[in-house]
């Protein structure tokens, strides 16, 4: 079984990624990655089996008498029932391997670390609750979390159905209206990794991504406060134009920015949106140049989204851009 | 004789074979052309209308999983954008499920169960072409709706609150819905048509351990049909009400639920599988015997699992809900009715294996297509197994890993067995043989296009591919293989056109086929081919589960019918004694009449309430047409 | 095929292509003309955009476009003055008075520009295209009869019935209510 | 292959009744279908008040009156039901047809009840998921009502015709009976959810 599992992935190879279930990346990815090869082995060696068997059947020569066709037809009748019984025996074996690994995964931490997730169509919404409401962290499409420490992810849908899945960390949990959800899992090696919707929620369904980056406990202590922190200061004077822009112009009745005047609850919050990997829900890396055109023209590029194409000149949108990027 | 012609009640024990034969020909007659199309209740000729239209359904689904493949097989393709891909999507599976998949089983049904059993029609034959109306009504609404840019675009499955009067503007939601009823009653109406055919128009001595295994399994897969179907029907009536006016069971603000929808959905969608899945390996289990010269092998487990699968089937719906986040308690439990399935079509396949194994294979093409079920249909079981482990399905559901597992499933375990029930058949019902040498290619093509196809896609899940995405970013590392996969579908698709193109033309130029071309055992062999419109001059007598093997050279019959009038044998449920004559009804258009009615009602009344009220009146007004006594010898007592 | 059944399938294509078309992006020149409305003095009334005209005013008919207003109805909280359209501190919207006329451009210039006693401006909170939104879901709040395209409820707490069953003034809830 | 006579079924009935009939088994099969659907919509109101802080949700209990008359109603109709089921199969064409008349009229009775049920609900279809399953469980059952007093009429009719006395009349009426036995008999359990379960 240790052998094999070292030895299988070679035959699938390209299979590692940063959303794969093959390339497990904390332990309740590692358990279900386990469960995943002892069921494939199991499945794959009956298959073989039976094909053996059926390749047998054909090949074989029929019995020549009377006598000896009954004898093989009663030899037939002890082996069928010895497979079912076989049957019964693997499918019974299978479900308490499955129940382990259940057990394994949901087992209570009570010191774990909670973040609630949104689901919006077609974005989330991340929010680091804390006793003290000023030390309540809201960010968007992307979490943070500190490596070796159990989190548990409060799941709940703003609109419809969606589904939070990083198949490098552990399974997933669906997001439902009216109901709450959580997760618990643990990384257990820094990384980003990425996570995707995983249940069908409408036009952009296939562009609603959220990376997770776990990283040692000191880093994310520090990417907390500084997170925590208002709105960098504009540094020139087409930054200052941009922040203007951006205050008097359409984008401040959804965004927030804290530490300006937008103050929009409708869309993610971009006070450190350049400190993000991506924009658009995972969509795009953030540069200078993908905020541009995302601005510019979000329809284009995500058809559907609830982000209107907001009517700027040249002038406006290199000075929002530039402004942008220095909220990191 | 020519008094005894004139005579009311004329029997077949007073006529030669041929005036015999001439009389019945009269009696059973459809007028030819536009009349006969529209009136007839033959069950022959209402069964192959059936196939022939679900397959144009097949055709059509196709085309649209070529679109989906085009789209997805480069990443970020932009020819077909989020709005189309998501119809494209939903129309595939609601088109291969509701209009393909489940009609054919149950037209095949239609079919074989009279012809198997030994009797004239299918019992209530008017409800039978019925159901033909209606349900090609349901088929061209959605495929109207489609082109109309009004197609559903929430998925075969239209989880609320996406569904729903929020999330969900204009009509699409709801033809979807509408289209369901369509279909429900179309399957609804063959259910009791071949639940009532089986218990009470077998032939005498046809007792219980002598019914062809196919129509033990569409007698099984009836009663799935009849105890799931409403699920759904109440399920899609609620979605209706909420969207046109505004009850709230989905809502949770108004102490609805969105998880009610899926619960109800499921509790008919994955017995959904088994009434697509039993009828199959009824075929298979009438099939095979004839390819390897010896009865069934364990003609009782046959039986048993069946029924097992049966009612196994209505205990696992919550399998498509384990992410869902229901309680973990019951986790377990489900994982383990979930798997407990396996037993059953465990038992399935290790009879059959016997059943090759103590006999000597014919290899022609029906036995090819029944060799690419095995490869392909155990492969998706056991796939099936590991989605059913809870924990291994949070990782797996709504992945491409669950699309390989279904279309492992569906496609090896019903549509190969279909072929090959297609290929087997199609002698008797056309009197003509199908190419053999297109069928050989056909065969390589489509198990060759199907397994390259479908396989990368177990890994491209676990890759994290998830279903149901339009497109997906170049930075991903799916696109090797989506390109590889939607090359391979080429193949896949010229493999069911070469069986399409050999279809059509066997029926015209095909070899003649004779009575028992294959040298089966049961009784729609003992017919000619085609069969005339009264299926059989006389009605057999059945003295073991292999009458045609087991009974020399003659056939056993009784007589003593009426052939003035359309007659037919009532027999005991479990012995089949003969019990009574029966009529069976003559044409008529009702019901054609009566299904437009039930259209317009059902379409109406997604615009508008009020249709319920001013629609039913047509309705009422065609079924009491369908129904009044014509005082025709059919009507004496 | 006769002709009239090609006349009546093109019919039904045209009503099933124009009320459920969903066209996300508008061309940045279009979605600038649809501002240019001529008003008279008074600034109630006028003509609309010949270009919304020659779009076959989507506005008003088509299902995507009136779901989108609805959202924003919500999103920009018109209900935190106006309630569900049954009215509070500012004028009711599903009475089918309206104060300032009850034509599209009418509408359109009370959310772009405001009204005195009140009305914020929502010129520079809103895209014009999404202005025309909002006014094409309000003049379904208003209307007589609904249409195919009119949305339905909400998926939360109910306080009138959903817009598809409008009149909705003479339907708002009591506990003897008949129909179908 | 050649045919061998091994059976004479000249002696047997032109028509079967009760279970030889295959309307019989029909009716039968409906009845699970219909049976089924019944059985989810108790099936969700259960669900939904298992969900409900409070049931019902927001309306106080329906005015049990009506309700009570029309389960009396269809109770008391069913003996007259059977009469008219017994008198089918014993092919009394005169009796027949004056308890088709009865049963009309007891058909009838229940559904101008049941408009006043609807009013005493005290709560509407739109109001919240509780006044949703209340109107659509009236509703159907309603259906069901209506649908077997059209049947009912309808055969009063055809009795008055020459088709009339015949077996296969009768075997109508006697399926027809048994429907509406089951109208009865689906009621009970929506009585039970709709005035019993509201008040617990």
């Amino acid at each position: 079984m240790k052998r094999a599992s070292r030895l299988l992935p070679l035959l699938l190879a390209g299979c590692s990624g940063w959303q794969s279930a093959l390339d497990p990346r904390g332990p309740s990815a590692q358990d279900l990655h386990g469960l995943f090869w002892l069921f494939t082995i199991t499945c794959t060696v009956i298959w073989l089996a039976v094909m053996l068997v059926l390749l047998a059947a054909l090949l074989r020569r029929p019995p020549a008498t009377k006598g000896a066709a009954e004898a093989a037809g009663r030899r037939s009748a002890r082996v069928v029932g010895g497979a079912v019984a076989a049957t019964v025996l693997v499918v019974a074996g299978l479900t308490f391997a499955s129940y382990l690994a259940t057990r394994a995964i949901s087992s209570d931490q009570p010191e774990a670390l909670v973040i609630r997730l949104r689901g919006y169509q077609w974005w989330w919404e991340v929010t680091y609750p804390h006793e003290q409401p000023d030390q309540t962290l809201l960010t968007a499409n992307e979490i943070h979390i500190p490596t070796g420490r159990p989190v548990r992810i409060e799941l709940a849908a703003a609109d419809v159905i969606h589904s939070f899945w990083v198949p490098n960390l552990t399974g997933k949990q669906d997001m439902i209206p009216g109901r709450s959800n959580s997760l618990v899992f643990t990384a257990e090696k820094p990384g980003t990794y990425r996570a995707q919707c995983a249940e069908f929620c409408g036009l952009q369904h296939a562009h609603m991504a959220l990376h997770v980056v776990a990283e040692p406990p000191e880093a994310f202590e520090r990417w907390r406060t500084a997170q925590l922190a208002e709105a960098p200061a504009p540094e020139d004077a087409e930054e200052e134009e941009g922040r203007r822009v951006l205050e008097s112009k359409a984008c401040a009745a959804c965004h927030t920015v804290r530490g300006t005047e937008a103050a929009g609850n409708l869309g993610p919050d971009l006070t450190h949106v350049a400190s993000r990997r991506f924009i658009a829900a995972g969509m795009l890396p953030t540069t200078r140049g993908s905020l541009a055109a995302w601005v510019a023209d979000p329809q284009s590029i995500k058809p559907g989204n609830n982000m209107p194409m907001v009517s700027l000149t040249a002038d406006e949108l290199q000075a929002v851009s530039a402004y942008l990027t220095r909220l990191r | 004789m020519s008094e005894a012609l004139e005579q009311r009640d004329l029997r077949d024990t007073a006529l030669d074979e041929v005036l015999l034969e001439s009389r019945l020909a009269r009696t059973w007659h459809t007028p030819p052309g536009w009349v006969g199309f529209f009136t007839t209740v033959d069950h022959k000729r209402i069964a192959v209308r059936y196939i022939v239209t679900a397959f144009a359904f097949l055709l059509l689904g196709g085309v649209l999983a070529l679109l989906m493949r085009l789209q997805l097989s480069r990443p970020e393709a932009g020819l077909i954008g989020p709005d189309l891909y998501n119809q494209i999507f939903t129309v595939h599976g609601s088109t291969m499920m509701f209009l393909f998949a489940v009609p054919v089983m149950e037209a095949v049904g239609v079919l074989l169960v009279p012809l198997m059993l030994g009797t004239r029609n299918i019992a209530f034959p008017r409800l039978n072409a019925f159901s033909y109306w209606i349900y090609l009504a349901g088929g061209l609404v959605l495929w109207v709706a489609f082109v109309l840019d009004v197609g559903p675009d929430v998925g075969w499955f239209a989880y609320v609150p996406l569904s729903g009067p929020q999330y969900s503007a204009g009509k699409r939601a709801d033809i979807w819905a509408q289209m369901i009823t369509f279909t429900e009653i179309a399957a609804l109406a063959i259910a009791v048509e071949i639940v009532v055919t089986v218990l009470k128009q077998r032939a005498p001595g046809m007792s219980l351990d002598r019914i062809p295994l196919f129509v033990w399994a569409m007698f099984v897969t009836s009663f799935v049909v009849i105890l799931a179907m409403p699920a759904v029907v109440v399920a899609s009536t609620a979605l209706i009400l909420d969207r046109l006016v505004g009850t709230h069971f989905f809502n949770p603000a108004e102490g609805g639920d969105a998880l009610l929808w899926q619960h109800l959905f499921w509790f008919f969608g994955h017995p959904e599988v088994y009434i697509i899945f039993l009828p199959a390996v009824g075929m298979i289990s009438s099939i095979l015997p004839t390819f390897v010269r010896r009865p069934i092998f364990g003609y009782l487990p046959l039986v048993l699992a069946l029924i097992g699968t049966g009612i196994l089937a209505f205990g696992l719906w919550v399998h498509h809900m384990f992410t869902t986040g229901l309680p973990r308690v019951g986790e377990s439990f489900f994982t383990a009715s979930s798997m407990a399935i396996a037993v059953p079509s465990g038992v399935q396949i290790f009879c059959w294996l016997a059943t090759i194994w103590l006999g000597r294979p014919v290899w022609r093409v029906p036995f090819l297509y029944i060799l690419a079920f095995f490869f392909t249909f155990v492969l998706g079981g056991l796939t099936g197994v590991m989605v059913a482990s809870v924990p291994l399905d949070t990782q797996v559901h709504d992945t491409y890993f669950v699309v390989a597992h279904f279309h492992y499933v569906l496609v090896g375990g019903a549509v190969f067995p279909l072929l090959a029930a297609v290929t087997y058949w199609f002698s008797k019902m056309t009197g003509r043989m199908m190419s053999e040498r297109l069928g050989r290619w056909s065969v390589a093509l489509l198990f060759i296009g199907f397994n390259f196809t479908f396989f990368p896609m177990h890994i491209l899940g676990l890759q994290g591919m998830p279903r149901r995405i339009y497109t997906y970013q170049a930075d991903l590392p799916w696109g090797g293989m989506n390109l590889f996969v939607s090359l391979c579908s080429l193949a896949l698709a010229a493999g069911f056109l070469l069986f399409v193109w050999n279809a059509l033309r066997s029926a015209r130029a095909g070899e003649a086929a004779g009575d028992n071309p294959w040298g089966a055992a049961t009784l729609e062999w003992a017919t000619s081919s085609p069969p005339p419109p009264y299926n059989f001059t006389r009605i057999p007598v059945v003295r073991s589960a292999n009458p045609l093997w087991d009974d020399g050279g003659a056939l056993p019959v009784a007589s003593g019918l009426s052939v003035n009038r359309r007659e037919l044998l009532i027999t005991t449920t479990a012995e089949a004694r003969p019990e009574a004559r029966e009529t069976s009804p003559r044409d008529s258009a009702w019901p054609f009449w009566a299904a437009i009615a039930t259209t317009i009602m059902l379409v109406c009344s997604i615009f508008t309430p009020w249709a319920v009220v001013w629609g039913s009146i047509p309705v009422a007004v065609t079924l009491v047409g369908w129904f009044w006594p014509r005082g025709t010898p059919e009507d004496d007592s | 095929m006769k002709p009239w059944h090609a006349a009546l399938l093109s019919l039904l294509l045209l009503a099933g292509c124009k009320r459920e078309t969903r066209q996300a992006r508008l061309d940045p020149a279009v979605a600038e003309a649809m501002d240019s409305v001529a008003t008279l003095p008074i600034g109630i009334n006028g003509r609309p955009p010949p270009v919304l005209l020659a779009m076959g005013e989507p506005y008003r008919s088509n299902a995507y476009q009136l779901s989108q207003g609805k959202r924003l109805y919500a999103w920009f909280n018109c209900q935190g003055c106006h309630t569900d359209g049954g009215g509070g501190s500012a004028p009711a919207l599903m009475d089918g008075w309206w104060r300032y006329g009850p034509d599209a451009v009418s509408i359109f210039l009370s959310i772009r520009d405001g009204r005195p006693n009140g009305m914020p401006a929502f010129r520079e909170r809103l895209t014009t295209e999404q202005i025309w939104q909002l006014t094409g879901y309000l003049q379904s709040l208003g209307a007589t009869s609904s249409t195919a395209a009119t949305p339905g409820r909400n998926d939360s707490m109910q306080t009138r019935p959903g817009e598809n069953r409008v009149p909705s003034m003479s339907r708002l809830p009591s506990p003897h209510e008949g129909g179908p | 292959m050649k045919p061998r006579i091994v059976a004479d079924l000249s002696h047997l009935p032109l028509h079967g009744a009760g279970s030889a009939s295959l309307t019989w088994w029909g009716t039968l099969a409906f009845m699970l279908i219909e049976g089924t659907g019944f059985a989810l919509g108790v099936g969700v109101y259960l669900y939904l008040a298992s969900l409900a802080p409070e049931w019902p949700l927001g309306a106080a209990a329906p005015d049990p009156l009506w309700g009570t008359l029309i389960t009396a109603a269809l109770v008391i109709s069913v003996v007259p039901n059977m009469l008219v089921s017994r008198w089918a199969a014993a092919h009394d064409l005169r009796k027949v047809r004056i308890g088709l008349i009865v049963m009309t009229v007891l058909g009838i009775v229940p559904l101008v009840l049941r408009v006043y049920e609807f009013g005493a609900l005290n709560v509407s279809w739109d109001s919240n998921a509780y006044g949703s399953i209340v109107w659509v469980l009236l509703g159907l059952h309603t259906t069901h009502l209506i649908t077997d007093v059209a049947d009912t009429v309808v055969l009063l009719a055809v009795m008055f015709t020459r088709h009339g006395d015949n077996k296969r009349r009768y075997g109508d009426v006697q399926d027809n009976a048994l429907y509406w036995n089951f109208v009865t008999l689906t009621w009970l359990p929506v009585y039970a959810c709709l005035y019993g379960l509201a008040r617990l």
